[in-house]
């Protein structure tokens, strides 16, 4: 875990000796030829689609290679229409000033993906949000339960399809 | 990085608890030289400058029934209901429901004709659920200056542009965004002019059919207009667009 | 027979004669005698003057109350009290209002227990008034061990407390019961030491003779023995559990603490217990180190003492308007390495001064 | 010693806010803590998908009603990168102003919370008063005081009064000379230092991995600040100082931000000194790009608030998702508690300053 303390360049993302996003970005395409495809970089912007069985990895590499230490958020995307759901991570590196959005796409009958609360703890309350708000299994998870809406609740309640009550 | 020296005492505790004591004398002293800063409620009031977001306030002759207020309220809780005025017989003014109200001051920027305006009362308590619900005469407010909300907005290709401070989206034209029909989906059964509550819509002839009836297609009125999307509410077959002001 | 009881013995006299009359007028004489034997007399002459102490003590901690809510608003910067001219009559509201409210008893509490922690509270805490004197005319008892009967009772409230917290069947109650167990060790001892040195000074434990001893040395105690009034002023602070000491009724943590399940009159008169204690203790102060009603003579000598315990409590207030709360670790730390080390040095102070023969 | 759980519950006076801190005590010391959180959950995000862009600004207002208005700044950029609009220059510097205005604003109230739990209601009402002043130069600016709907897509609700420099300066610098009483009240009085020193300690690696955020974080030594490393409106033009503290624990934080009322009252200073005339409002297209989705997050006075949103074609949010600092602050609470007494929890959570309403969307 490398995070100098100390002085920074002010008005420049970049911090001294960090890497900026296209360099993270072809570092990843050279360690991942397929199953990762970036849409888009910029100087502090990293987007990537990565593959449900390919996403610990990718998220290790980032975490030891590339010094990315703090997830930002975890969220979930209920595309109804397109029968399939999507787990986007934001992970952002304090030591190079970059954030990477990481999309996976999960089948909506069984949306299951690797857990990444091992290597960050402060995934673990977003994605059981995920969870509880989507039916998102997350495996690997150390405490996998419902944490905003009532437990034991068998409703995943910001599903497209489910009707909550009165359209207000 | 700025390095300024922030001039300040090193913060180490003397004695226990001197300057604490040494703080509070001198405020004890000061409050009771002058009077504290405890405002007695009923008795006394705190002063209320110009456009402070009471509750919203109605003039009744200055409204259009055009239900913009009631289409951008994030709650949902104006409503159009008949109410009996004066001369004009029975007329469709909006409806607060104070109880869901959250003084967002929407329906008064939004409103083109200043009608929803904004009144700085906001001792709003009722005894039940029914008080809460403001009809249009309890809504009225009288019409000050102070009251209205406007919005002076700009063009998105002169947002850099310093020199000018911006066109008043509800009287000019420049910012306005104008319905538009699809011909081929238009059946001319004239329901957009019978809604508009500006009849800003008129029914212009544009041709014959085959059977030889005239086919009529609605014409805009730019002026008239107040973008208030009634008439692309009520079209049968979702004819009409916005066509927005770029 | 000081000058209290010798006015209320006039008044019992000519009271017990009037009763005396009426038995007489309806011709049952031996109760006529019985009414104005000595005997009844000197009972009535008692119960008067108990009652008069009382009153006298239960005034000044409602006016206490009424000082501490006035500084504290000036303090914060708000008003205080507003009920009634200048906010006196908030207090009596106040009462009203506890002793209207419904007394509300948690079901699985210990009742005996749970009962008798307010009733042990409020009856030491009037044991005291009865204790100090305010003046040698106006003072109910003269005890030779007066001091040490103080403190006694002084240290049998946090008992009452650790019983009631306890008897209230809550988590949080418990544990500000055992607070207040914890604090009583803590502060007790270096108390008693910096008393002792001021009984080294004026030679008995009696009030009246220590007060004596202050006005014949024309010198206050405050002045010799400083830092045993330092010490003092701290664990009282402790004993009557009042801010930076207020661990047993931590607002913050414990919610309410040992009083959370005490309703309507009985959390009343725990509250009102708080303040007679507070000025039970603030009366001890200012004997032991103010030179109790010692002061120039055109003000009767009671009204000195009421000044000063007034001046000695707006100071506590000043205190309480400054400072935080502390925890127990750090309450029982002070107690035993600051508080002990300076009322044995305070101790030596005294006996040097003693043998020096300066007081 | 038999362990006990003990329910510092949703209704207890230390939480501000409904939520319960589910904590396992040996004696006083705390062995094991569990935040449960929810009790406010309103279901927002699903909310936000039935309304237009513009209605959304004033719901952002009540995700965290001590600082609103940085929430509903937070949308406003959000939705300014997706229906790509440019904002003025002089919007960017009334925006910065009233950022942290409201900073101010939170601080203050943060400061009040602060006190009350550690004893001191003298440390509750200074700052209030102080706060007072704030909540008036926003009610003149907008007309409310608590949840602002100032910020637009594309700018400002209205331009600023009259004599905004002149009220602005003058609270400014009767504010400065105010906070060396909080300082006087609180640093250099000891049983602040007995109360909050050595308690609630969270190494810079452990905060780091929690996903610790903002002052907090800034407290345990990591010197990160969004306003300066990922600059937005007109952060990126103001000089200021990023306050960061090395030891770690409640009072670390605490001196945080106490420093950032200083530098906020500096930055204030600077972006009224150079603000430039012009427009402060641009119209926004009505219809987003279907399918296209951005982010942003910036520094909330709690720490990193961040929003994603994905566009559907027309005029409503497809999905806008919200993270919270103090929901994640919130989950690292068990390991800065674990070890401490029971007495220390307030001192723990005061300085965490948390604010439910945006924990539990």
């Amino acid at each position: 875990m490398r995070t100098e303390v100390g002085k920074v360049e002010q008005r420049q993302g970049l911090a001294a000796g960090g890497k900026s996003g296209e360099t993270i970005a072809k570092s990843m395409l050279e360690k991942f030829p397929n199953g990762v495809k970036v849409t888009s970089t910029a100087a502090n912007r990293v987007n990537a689609t990565v593959d449900r069985g390919l996403l610990y990895k990718v998220a290790e590499f980032l975490k030891n290679e590339m010094d990315f230490e703090h997830v930002t958020s975890v969220s979930g995307v209920d595309w109804y229409p397109e029968n399939r759901m999507q787990a986007v991570f934001h992970i952002t590196s304090y030591a190079n000033r970059v954030t990477a959005e990481i999309i996976v796409d999960l089948p909506r009958d069984s949306p299951e993906v690797d857990s990444v609360t091992p290597l960050w703890g402060g995934a673990n309350w977003n994605e059981r949000e995920t969870y509880d708000m989507f039916g998102i299994i997350f495996k690997g998870h150390p405490r996998l339960e419902r944490i905003l809406t009532a437990p034991g609740s068998d409703y995943f309640p910001y599903r497209k399809d489910f009707a909550g009550g009165r359209r207000v | 990085m700025v390095e300024r020296t922030l001039k300040r005492r090193n913060l180490k505790p003397k004695a226990y608890m001197l300057r604490p004591m040494a703080v509070t004398l001198r405020e004890t002293i000061n409050h009771t030289r002058h009077s504290p800063n405890t405002v007695l409620y009923p008795w006394e009031k705190l002063v209320i400058q110009d456009g402070f977001r009471g509750r919203p306030g109605l003039v009744i002759d200055k409204c259009i029934e055009c239900g913009i207020c009631v289409r951008i309220c994030p709650t949902r809780c104006i409503e159009l209901v008949e109410i009996e005025w004066k001369d004009q017989g029975k007329i469709r003014r909006p409806q607060v429901n104070m109880g869901r109200c959250m003084v967002c001051g929407y329906c008064a920027e939004y409103c083109p004709k200043n009608a929803m305006i904004i009144a700085p009362d906001y001792e709003l308590a009722g005894y039940s659920r029914q008080d809460l619900i403001y009809d249009p005469i309890r809504l009225q407010y009288e019409d000050r200056p102070g009251c209205h909300i406007d919005v002076i907005e700009v063009k998105p290709k002169d947002a850099h542009n310093l020199s000018i401070k911006g066109y008043d989206a509800k009287t000019g034209n420049e910012l306005k965004d104008v319905p538009e029909v699809e011909d081929k989906m238009c059946i001319g059964c004239s329901k957009c002019e019978k809604v508009c509550p500006t009849d800003a819509v008129q029914m212009v002839q544009t041709g014959v059919n085959e059977k030889g009836r005239p086919i009529k297609r609605p014409k805009f009125d730019e002026d008239k207009c107040v973008s208030c999307e009634q008439c692309l509410d009520n079209c049968p077959k979702d004819a009409i667009k916005m066509k927005e002001a770029k | 027979m000081n000058g209290l009881f010798i006015f209320l013995q006039g008044i019992s006299v000519w009271l017990m004669s009037i009763v005396g009359w009426v038995f007489d007028f309806i011709t049952l004489h031996g109760f006529a005698d019985w009414f104005r034997s000595p005997g009844v007399v000197f009972f009535l002459t008692n119960f008067l003057a108990a009652l008069v102490v009382f009153i006298v003590g239960f005034l000044i901690s409602i006016t206490f109350i009424w000082e501490e809510r006035k500084i504290l608003g000036r303090l914060m910067d708000r008003r205080g009290t507003q009920v009634g001219v200048l906010g006196l009559f908030q207090n009596f509201a106040d009462g009203l209002k506890a002793f209207i409210k419904e007394i509300i008893i948690p079901d699985e509490v210990d009742k005996w227990i749970y009962d008798a922690a307010p009733v042990i509270l409020i009856g030491i805490s009037c044991l005291l008034i009865g204790l100090i004197p305010l003046s040698p005319d106006f003072a109910l008892a003269n005890l030779n061990g007066g001091l040490l009967l103080i403190f006694a009772i002084f240290s049998i409230a946090p008992f009452a407390i650790l019983i009631g917290g306890w008897a209230s069947n809550n988590k949080y109650t418990i544990m500000g019961g055992m607070r207040a167990a914890a604090q009583l060790i803590s502060y007790e001892v270096p108390l008693l030491l910096s008393l002792v040195g001021v009984v080294i000074l004026a030679g008995s434990f009696n009030l009246m003779d220590i007060v004596q001893a202050q006005q014949q040395a024309g010198v206050w105690f405050i002045i010799p023995q400083f830092l045993g009034c330092l010490v003092f002023m701290v664990a009282a602070i402790a004993e009557v559990e009042r801010i930076p000491f207020d661990l047993p009724e931590a607002e913050a943590e414990l919610v309410e603490g040992w009083q959370t399940e005490y309703g309507g009159m009985r959390f009343g008169l725990i509250m009102l217990s708080e303040y007679v204690r507070g000025y039970a203790a603030s009366m001890v102060a200012v004997i032991l180190f103010l030179g109790g009603w010692d002061g120039p003579s055109f003000i009767w000598p009671e009204i000195w003492f009421i000044i000063k315990v007034f001046i000695l409590f707006a100071v506590w207030i000043w205190v309480r308007g400054a400072l935080m709360r502390v925890t127990t670790k750090q309450i029982l730390g002070i107690g035993w390495k600051r508080l002990m080390p300076l009322a044995l040095i305070n101790l030596g102070i005294a006996i040097a001064i003693k043998m020096a023969g300066w007081l | 010693m038999s362990e006990m759980w003990l329910n510092m519950g949703p209704q207890h006076p230390m939480t501000h806010g409904l939520w319960n801190l589910r904590v396992k005590i040996d004696g006083e010391t705390i062995t094991e803590a569990e935040p449960v959180v929810g009790y406010l959950h309103r279901g927002w995000e699903k909310l936000t998908e039935t309304r237009t862009f513009p209605q959304i600004i004033p719901m952002a207002d009540r995700l965290c009603y001590g600082a609103s208005l940085s929430w509903s700044h937070c949308y406003c950029l959000t939705a300014e990168k997706l229906l790509d609009v440019e904002v003025p220059e002089r919007a960017k510097y009334i925006r910065t102003i009233v950022l942290e205005a409201q900073r101010i604003g939170s601080h203050l109230m943060w400061l009040a919370a602060l006190g009350t739990d550690l004893g001191s209601y003298t440390v509750f009402l200074y700052p209030m008063r102080e706060r007072e002043l704030f909540l008036d130069l926003m009610q003149d600016l907008c007309g409310a005081r608590l949840t602002y709907n100032y910020p637009r897509i594309g700018g400002v609700r209205n331009d600023v009064p009259a004599n905004f420099e002149r009220d602005f300066t003058r609270v400014l610098n009767h504010f400065e000379k105010k906070i060396p009483d909080y300082e006087a009240l609180c640093d250099e009085s000891t049983v602040f230092h007995m109360r909050m020193d050595d308690v609630g300690k969270l190494t810079a690696e452990q905060a780091i991995n929690l996903g610790v955020t903002g002052p907090n974080l800034r407290g345990s030594g990591v010197d990160y600040d969004i306003r300066r490393d990922d600059p937005y409106d007109a952060y990126s033009q103001i000089d200021f100082n990023v306050c960061v503290q090395k030891s770690c624990d409640a009072y670390a934080r605490y001196r945080v931000r106490m420093d950032e009322l200083y530098e906020s009252v500096n930055i204030i200073r600077q972006a009224i000194k150079d603000m430039p005339k012009g427009p402060v409002r641009v119209k926004p297209p009505r219809n987003a790009v279907k399918g296209k989705s951005d982010w942003a997050h910036t520094e909330d006075p709690r720490g990193e608030a961040f929003m994603y949103i994905i566009g559907n074609g027309d005029d409503h949010p497809y999905r806008l998702k919200v993270r919270s600092p103090i929901f994640v602050t919130v989950s690292a609470a068990a390991w800065m508690l674990k070890g401490y007494k029971v007495a220390d929890v307030p001192a723990i959570m005061g300085s965490v300053d948390m604010c439910l309403g945006e924990t539990d969307r």
